[in-house]
């Protein structure tokens, strides 16, 4: 394993002290671990935390600042935070509007994060968790943990950020999330597998001429492995993959405030047609060079095209990784003229600047 | 012996850290074919809060205290799927102990029927899902049976542990419906589940405690 | 090799397609290859222009928009473009106020921009060149091709980049430009060599337990190879050798008006020293995940907080690569108050955003 | 043979050609080992627009036209160190050759020499240096010899052709001082340089296609 760490121990805690170090617009708390903002919010204001294992960097410590994120807890290496990481944050950043969880769907993270709510809620912070799923390549929820979340992340905390930032209250920022949810897509495929650090050796081995079509982000194998082929036919895969989806419901927990309690409510997510805007991620999963993803971009903006569908915003970058995984992801949420302004408002953190 | 002595449970827990930081590669190794490579670290570093404090544990007034600390314990020191399942499961394995400072084996039958039944609310997961569950569950079933048949202590943890490891082995052949492991869909088959090995050690360590 | 691309010899001409189709703010000409700004620029600015081989995206591609470069000529991968694509692309965006060619000290590359510069200047086009040689790990120019341009150029695309907007003039902008270099170090490091495409394989075989030092970013390797060892010490390492150098000078070649011809002026570098307050870039060079340079960055800061040198603006993350080579880069800008005015400035390019 | 037609001189730039395509692994794997890697593409690259454009380069008027196009072609197509150095060594070489469409030995000395020279005051190397011009240098030193001794043009080229092939031997042991390989320093001794090879393959293809 060649890596740029020091002992395995300290990996997390020394990254965050780098990128405390770099940017003045942040703050870290070590005990424990949190990453928040320096520079206090409005009163009232909704604030907005992610969260969830470290080696998908520069989510989520680097989406912490004005536009996105107030507050990012991470976990051990692809392992969620533990509940009173999220109860210690939250308590040290509300401010008032009440706390909205952005949590990925993993079992985990989900587990961790409702134990997190509870306690606060119980406490009298106003708490709600938004799941993300939209991973395509995990075909349905009754047989599996349903979908992961994956690229949408990204997207929601930029928009929710913003509205936040622009004050809308926790119901409507929790709603505000809810679509972008339900409006997001994502795929992905690795070439090579990422290597744990305290593990020391790749997760999965994979042959030269092989690659594997719908991993997530955490170094599993995907859905399956196919020979190695070119971008544009990797590019084909992983936007047929999202654009023939079809409707997708599933009941999401969320918490009710009457009666203190998770109910569940059902989510639908309408197929995506001809005449939709989307706005679109090519994200690299750690260690593919961007201009790799710019080929990537190119046969995809293409599909979309043909199909009539327009990218009205875009990002091309590694910005949801898997340490040190060589690959990318394809998302779209499909957006409308409020989520398209949210997009556009100014953001300024680590890792997202516009 | 009919009962179990509250300083029995601790020598449980130390033994657990034990057995865990032999198996940790085990588990990781484990966790790596169908999950993401963290469930011995994971393991690893509640255990080794839980003997970090275990004077402090030590000095919990009763047993259904010294469950609960644990479980506080693991939950805020793990994260991951396992922190909240495991920490759930020996904070509600405590709750239905009152303020007992050793138990019969009907107790520990409630004790764990409760732990494993806190593990299902928060993870939903049944036997079948190639989970903790299709060790923990048949474990319950087992200890119930040897209550019922008015079994000794020893030989309802030895059958428990048996049960126990063919709950474990059961897991190899299943496609997984919960957890990371359930994104493989048919590739999951043909691996055995990481949690249900780490409960099964568990388990067994409890058995070697009081046997 | 496993990369995202199609045919090898459309690597470069897919990749700027994709980024045109990804950004409106630039648009690419093919035939021969250049990137350039959509918007046109006020009449009588200074043209800032910069280029090499390709395979070191973002760099300069990704820089070229508001506040940075007017345009970009890439050239194959790890080949410095042609006379004739630099002639063209000056020609399509002059605008009255002369060029300046951001030049990095690679023998073809000066070779090829000295052809370019004479055909321009020849052609009315008053243009300059102007050299960047900051790579610390080539030790002097009476026995080498001289020091490598490396992490500076990035730094000194932004500076002279908001100069030439800020309305400076192409001798001011030279002047500037020139003092850039004159304060800029850096020193970089591999972990793996990187796969030229056209090449399929590895350009250097290295174990599992060895590392490079003093690369640039050629897939080159570097002066010397040790054993594998932590952050921290590839951290001293890189950042002893830019803090130790001495003073440095040498003979620069460039284009004097009155004669029509290339006259050598004699630059020197000072030695850092404390009390010193510094750009800083903290570079990954392709493959190496955010989260690692955090863990360089904490070290090296700590580094010169010790050395009382204060980094009063730095960048973290993979800005000048080597394709998908893993390992860093460490640059250090002495910066005055001009220079940091000018980074403070406003830019928005595919690369970089303030 | 007293005289080379510009006839044969075409034949020469498509001989280039063939051989470059032959070597083009072998001189990328030259640059590989102490440069970037790409000497024998940036060599085909340019050298496959000199055969694609060979049709129209036959129509120049005479010799020197015919190298000035060539170098003009190398400039535009190869880029990195190499394209500057052999496009400015065919306009040189042109340059001195008035309208000739034949030129003698002499004729050919004063045109490598020329040719040489200009690549000198681009890259300003030396002998010594382990870059093209070992080989080059020591080529025009031994034209003149022939010139001067009355050699005749099959032994003049075959001379020169033995004095390339130890220049471009002697750049094995040499530490380079220009080009990317002068940043490996001592480390670039044992490595023979790709200029030089392709340099040494340029002139053996002139020996080949007029004796
Ligand atoms: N919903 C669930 N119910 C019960 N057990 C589960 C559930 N999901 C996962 N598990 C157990 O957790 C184990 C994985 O734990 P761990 O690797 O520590 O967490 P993570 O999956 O978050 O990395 C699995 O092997 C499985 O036994
Ligand atoms: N200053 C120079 N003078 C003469 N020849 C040079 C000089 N620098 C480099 N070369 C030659 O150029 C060759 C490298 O060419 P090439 O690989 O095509 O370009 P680059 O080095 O830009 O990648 C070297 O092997 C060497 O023979
Ligand atoms: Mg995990
Ligand atoms: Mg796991
Ligand atoms: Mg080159
Ligand atoms: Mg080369």
């Amino acid at each position: 394993m060649k890596k740029l760490i020091n002992k395995i121990e300290n990996v997390i805690t020394e990254q965050m002290e780098g990128m405390a170090a770099a940017h003045s617009s942040i703050k870290i708390n070590l005990e424990p671990k949190y990453i928040y903002r320096s520079e206090e919010t409005k009163k009232g204001k909704v604030v907005i935390i992610s969260g969830g294992g470290s080696g998908h960097e520069p989510m989520h410590g680097g989406f912490v600042g004005l536009g996105m994120l107030d507050a990012a807890c991470p976990g051990e290496v692809f392992t969620s935070p533990t509940p009173d990481q999220m109860f210690e944050c939250a308590k040290k950043v509300e401010n008032g509007g009440g706390v909205l969880f952005l949590v990925k769907n993993y079992t985990g993270d989900v587990m961790n994060f409702e134990m997190a709510a509870e306690m606060l809620n119980a406490d009298g912070i106003k708490t709600q968790n938004i799941l993300i799923d939209d991973d395509v390549a995990v075909k349905d929820s009754l047989y599996t943990a349903g979908r992961r979340g994956v690229g949408t992340t990204v997207i929601m905390e930029k928009i929710v950020g913003a509205a936040a930032e622009a004050g809308y209250d926790l119901e409507q920022c929790a709603a505000l999330a809810k679509k972008v949810n339900s409006r997001g897509r994502s795929m992905g495929m690795a070439l090579t597998s990422c290597i744990v650090p305290a593990a020391g050796k790749p997760n999965f081995d994979i042959d030269e001429d092989e690659i594997e079509i719908g991993v997530g982000i955490h170094g599993e194998p995907g859905r399956k492995r196919i020979p190695l082929t070119n971008a544009d036919e990797i590019t084909t895969i992983l936007t047929s993959a999202i654009l023939d989806d079809k409707a997708y419901s599933r009941p999401l927990r969320e918490w009710d405030f009457s009666t203190n309690s998770w109910v569940e409510k059902e989510l639908t997510s309408d197929a995506f047609k001809a005449g939709d805007q989307m706005i679109a991620l090519v994200n690299g999963l750690g260690s593919t060079p961007v201009s790799e993803l710019y080929t990537v971009y190119r046969k995809f903006n293409e599909l979309c095209e043909a199909k009539n569908i327009t990218i009205a915003r875009n990002l091309v970058g590694s910005y949801i990784t898997a340490l040190d995984m060589q690959g990318c992801s394809i998302t779209l949420v499909r957006a409308d003229d409020e989520m398209i302004k949210l997009w556009d408002a100014p953001v300024n953190t680590a890792g997202l600047k516009m | 012996m009919v009962t179990i002595k509250q300083t029995q449970l601790i020598e449980w827990l130390k033994n657990i850290t034990l057995v865990i930081r032999e198996n940790k590669d085990i588990l990781t190794a484990l966790d790596s074919e169908i999950g993401d490579a963290d469930h011995g670290f994971n393991m690893e570093r509640g255990f080794n809060k839980v003997s970090e404090k275990i004077d402090e544990l030590s000095r919990s007034q009763d047993i259904a205290m010294l469950m609960k600390n644990t479980g506080m314990t693991l939950i805020s020191s793990i994260g991951g799927a396992s922190g909240p399942l495991y920490g759930t499961f020996f904070m509600q394995a405590g709750a239905v102990l009152g303020d007992k400072t050793e138990i019969t084996l009907t107790d520990l039958k409630n004790s764990i029927e409760n732990g494993v039944k806190g593990v299902k609310d928060r993870g939903r997961a049944s036997v079948g899902d190639k989970t903790m569950i299709d060790v923990l569950e048949p474990a319950v079933q087992s200890l119930s049976e040897s209550v019922g048949e008015n079994l000794s202590l020893e030989q309802a943890l030895s059958n428990m542990v048996d049960v126990a490891k063919n709950g474990m082995k059961s897991t190899i052949d299943m496609i997984a419906k919960k957890g990371r492991a359930s994104y493989l869909g048919e590739r999951s088959i043909g691996h055995q589940d990481a949690g249900a090995t780490s409960s099964y050690l568990i388990l067994k360590a409890l058995k070697e405690t009081i046997n």
